[in-house]
């Protein structure tokens, strides 16, 4: 009876498992092996070939790489440093749980603005005749428009207004769930506030901190078209996958992929680790 | 407050217990008033420099530290020497009944020995005031019972003034010194645990400090140190607390265990009565008894067997007038409703 | 178990009370055994057509619905017509002291109304079996002995067959007509509260049912109806359960409050001893007294004020015979901690 | 004092509001700003217009955003009924909550992949010479390769790949936080398991559908690069915001994005007000 149960379960969910196979894990085992076949003229030839991966030692991709990880590594640290406030207020300043959602819901607007939209937004604000720039020459503090599009700072700025929220989320969330007790009690102890903070707050809101960097991570490194319109000259990891999948390099294309997630599983592991020995979870 | 006395503080869900605390371990802010520890005015003192420590209902332990690291908390924060550290949280956990418990994480204790590392982690600072925020109320009736032994045996070793809050009368009266009965913020009653139980001041106090038979009455006139109480079911004496006048409404009050039960004839403070029912616990119980005007009171025998006791027998209930209690007043604060502030429903 | 009786099943934590209460509704599959309800074996009776119905620790209130919408659930599944449920709940819900609650929702409640609710909602199906899983552990001392009471009178009212299980010693006798004590999934005693709390079988029930002392000894002789057994503290007589030979090594276990005590010169089942502590509740007192050999026993006295027992005083204990109770076995289960499983740590 | 310190918190905090004030509502105000300025060869003028809106009602457009939420819709049901049975399994078949992580990670590995390279994985299966139409000649079942791609079913399965993630997460969460003897209850009070389902663990879980529901919806409807790779010859509102932005009609695309903005409100206030009749929170 409890074996037919059990049997009857995985049957039940046969379908859902099969479909998950197909619809997540084929286009990544299909990802792989295309790294490893042959480029042609109409895309690829399923001959086995180490030659792309041997490609991605050329110092053009190398510095892409470089580039590529170091700005989504400033753009954690930006979220990370506004998000934490925003979101410390949110979870202990704003006592009832209806305003909150308010807020939060209130935040979630501005990124129901279509993608482009909230992309093209940046240009008069930014631009050589833009907001600031007028503001910067009202002010009197600059006499010629300082130009403020097309660097790396661009494009973090773009990022942070982009994936703010995704740090947010689950910091508010890790925060709301520490027992208020346990700061009164580190108080009690003995413990200054920025103590309390430091060794109970900050260590028990880090599986927060830890998700949202994993979010911002992926989003900001596979994200090209914002390299391509703010930052013009850079050149970034998912940027060159784009020319590559545009100039029918497929294999390439996909071995920079192959790249771009061992390297994001590497950054997991550390983390994961590092938290793991802090005894966090 | 004395030095090194256990001072209970019991009140009713909402009546301000917590926020008193909080005030006094510096968590909160007193709207008014002063707080003043060793003869020093601290109202202004943040927390961390008052030399009070507070010891939680939900035990608040560290999730993130094993045992040792959440009872070494507080000394690290005073730079001692690791040895010293060492040996005091070594020590202080022996006390408790938890050696070697070092290396475990709370979530793999029990919740009595949760309640235990919470206690030694604010011991082992040896605080000038040690306060306990109900930290019984989430474990189960045994295990309350045989941590109050345990709280108070450890209150006598180690000697610290104690602020213990709670609404559960059975541990204010085993576990208190002295007693303060607050309700709704406003302080009922200050005193001995015994005075207040025999002597409460108010029918609130009365009830709340363990169950209590209530009839309504008249004052009759005082007959020696007894004052004279007409009730329905008769005319009574009890000890008066206050000054009463004539015909005055008072609430005369006896305690279940302090009647008495034969088949005597009626002598002073007596009345005959008919069993309604009888709840047996073991080899004590509990009977609901009607006087003839239908007011109900409750009677505690003990060391009977089942059966003791029959519906509707007749029986002669009889008190002495030193046990019974009459008041005037019903509590402090004005239109409360006893029962709800009781079973909180 | 007959038709309308209230039955108690009582174990500790892990003694799989509540494995035992869910195979019975059905929600669980016994590994082997039958489960058989008015002659029926209902074994493989899916939960939905058992006729059982089960009030949860948790109380397990929808809480996306009313307290009426509650408590209809069962009747609406059973397509009665819209009337009839509105009256039956109606009903229900006033028995149970709720009336005019219908449109509240379970997180407005408090804990004592939402147990109350979950009551209702099994009543109201008038289940041939009614099912209770620990329904007052969540609540407070206080309103666990008033909803005892409750229970009681509803089960009276409604006279349906009820199985009620708990760890806590004071609701299995003042709620149940039989009681089981299990352990570890082997049934320790099967008999009325009373004769089980009087003459427990082994030494577990004897500790789980309440408190008793308990003095190692070994079979020195038969006298009439009595055993007698040599312990530390001298030669004690009490009533036997068992066959007993010469020398067997003995558990001699008195209640607490069986014990007298006295200056009266030493007779049969007495002994010299001192006090060791005393706690105080109201006038209740419970004194930890040593015997000459320094086994501690506890005593509880009624009736007392603060400071009758003065630490190292020197008292004379004795109890009657059949007070006393002379057991062989430990538990039906071998190899077990009784501390650790009647205080769960 | 106490005034003192509320002061306090929002001096400490206002950095916090005054960027979110810049990063998130400046350009979502600049949106609606620029919704009713009038186009230029260069981008704009700020000459006040209603002619953008006007626009958005020509038999073009409103067929472009019939078919937007069509196909979001669409993707929103197909996500929901594969996402809520693994979701189900996931929170109560698999009972360890160490087991339970680790199949969420294995399900976030596929998400890792490059937006460019997930998207032309797909070329190499549904194409005329993929794996599905060789699988199908094989088999016999059909003699000529049918065309799988450029359709808005292809559109469909694609972002059931990109998206399924996003219904399933809240999903499990809603279902992990439903206490496990409601279900006992009902059972023990006569209902059948699947009237217990329907009548409470359903109901219980809405809530984490409505967040699956409006993740998807504003994802989905955003995204123009899936439709222009995946849907040739489909009109959607987010490609219709790219070719206009492209073709520096700035202020018409401000207008299709106001638009989509209003529309996924109105979707959210109907969602809430429905499940809050339904007393779900």
């Amino acid at each position: 009876m409890a074996i037919g149960r059990k049997l009857s379960n995985y049957l039940l969910l046969s379908p859902a498992i099969v479909l998950l196979g197909i619809f997540l894990i084929i286009p990544l085992l299909f990802d792989i092996a295309l790294s490893f076949w042959t480029p042609s003229l109409t895309g690829y030839l399923q001959i086995f070939t180490w030659q792309n991966y041997q490609s991605l030692g050329l110092p053009a991709y190398q510095q892409a790489i470089a580039t590529t990880f170091t700005l989504s590594f400033e753009t954690v640290v930006v979220t990370l440093i506004f998000a934490y406030p925003i979101a410390y207020t949110l979870a202990y300043k704003v006592r009832s749980p209806r305003k909150q959602t308010l807020i939060l819901f209130a935040l979630v607007v501005p990124f129901l603005m279509d993608y482009t939209t909230r992309t093209i937004s940046w240009y008069p604000i930014l631009g050589l005749n833009g907001l600031i720039n007028a503001l910067l020459m009202d002010l009197g503090l600059t006499s010629s428009p300082v130009n403020l599009l097309f660097n790396q700072s661009a494009v973090i700025v773009v990022w942070f207004q982009a994936y703010v929220l995704f740090m947010m989320t689950p910091i508010f969330l890790a925060l709301s769930k520490i027992n208020p007790s346990l700061v009164d009690a580190a108080r009690s102890l003995g413990a200054s506030s920025w103590t309390a903070f430091r060794k109970v707050t900050l260590p028990l809101s880090a599986p927060g901190m830890v998700v949202g960097t994993i979010y911002v991570l992926v989003s900001t490194v596979s994200d090209f078209p914002t390299v391509r319109l703010f930052g013009r000259g850079i050149q970034t990891v998912g940027l060159a996958i784009a020319q590559q999948a545009d100039g029918l390099n497929w294999p390439f294309a996909a071995a920079l992929a192959v790249l771009v997630i061992v390297v994001i599983l590497g950054a997991f592991y550390v983390i994961i680790r590092y938290v793991d020995l802090q005894q966090l979870f | 407050m004395e030095k090194g006395e256990f001072y209970v503080i019991m009140g009713p869900s909402g009546s301000g217990k917590t926020t008193l605390l909080k005030c006094i371990a510096g968590l909160l802010m007193p709207e008014a008033g002063k707080i003043v520890l060793d003869g020093v005015d601290i109202t202004d003192v943040p927390p961390h420099k008052r030399n009070t420590s507070l010891i939680f209902q939900d035990y608040a332990l560290f999730p993130h530290m094993t045992v040792g690291e959440n009872v070494e908390f507080g000394l690290k924060l005073k730079k001692l020497d690791k040895d010293t550290i060492k040996s005091e949280v070594k020590h202080t956990l022996g006390v408790i009944g938890l050696a070697g418990f070092e290396d475990r994480m709370p979530r793999e204790l029990s919740g009595g020995e949760k309640q235990r590392v919470a206690v030694a982690r604010s011991l082992v600072l040896k605080p000038k005031l040690l306060l306990y925020d109900e930290p019984l109320a989430n474990l189960d009736y045994r295990l309350q019972r045989k941590m109050e032994e345990e709280l108070k045996s450890i209150h006598e070793e180690f000697g610290l003034t104690s602020v213990y809050i709670t609404h559960n009368q059975e541990q204010a009266l085993s576990l208190g010194d002295r007693l303060m009965v607050i309700n709704k913020g406003v302080i009922e009653q200050v005193g001995n645990t015994d005075e207040i139980y025999l002597g409460p001041e108010n029918v609130f106090t009365a009830r709340f400090l363990g169950e209590i038979n209530v009839l309504n009455g008249k004052v009759a006139g005082k007959e020696g140190e007894f004052v004279r109480v007409a009730t329905e079911e008769g005319s009574f004496l009890g000890r008066g607390h206050g000054t009463f006048e004539a015909n005055a409404q008072v609430f005369y009050c006896v305690r279940p265990e302090k009647l008495r039960v034969g088949t005597a004839p009626p002598r002073e403070n007596s009345a005959s009565a008919k069993v309604v029912t009888t709840i047996y616990r073991g080899t004590e119980a509990e009977v609901i008894l009607a006087f003839n005007h239908e007011n109900r009171v409750k009677y505690i025998a003990y060391d009977v067997t089942p059966g003791t006791f029959k519906e509707h027998e007749a029986l002669n209930v009889h008190w002495r007038p030193e046990d019974a209690v009459v008041l005037s007043e019903v509590s402090k604060v004005k239109d409360i409703d006893i029962d709800k502030l009781i079973y909180g429903s």
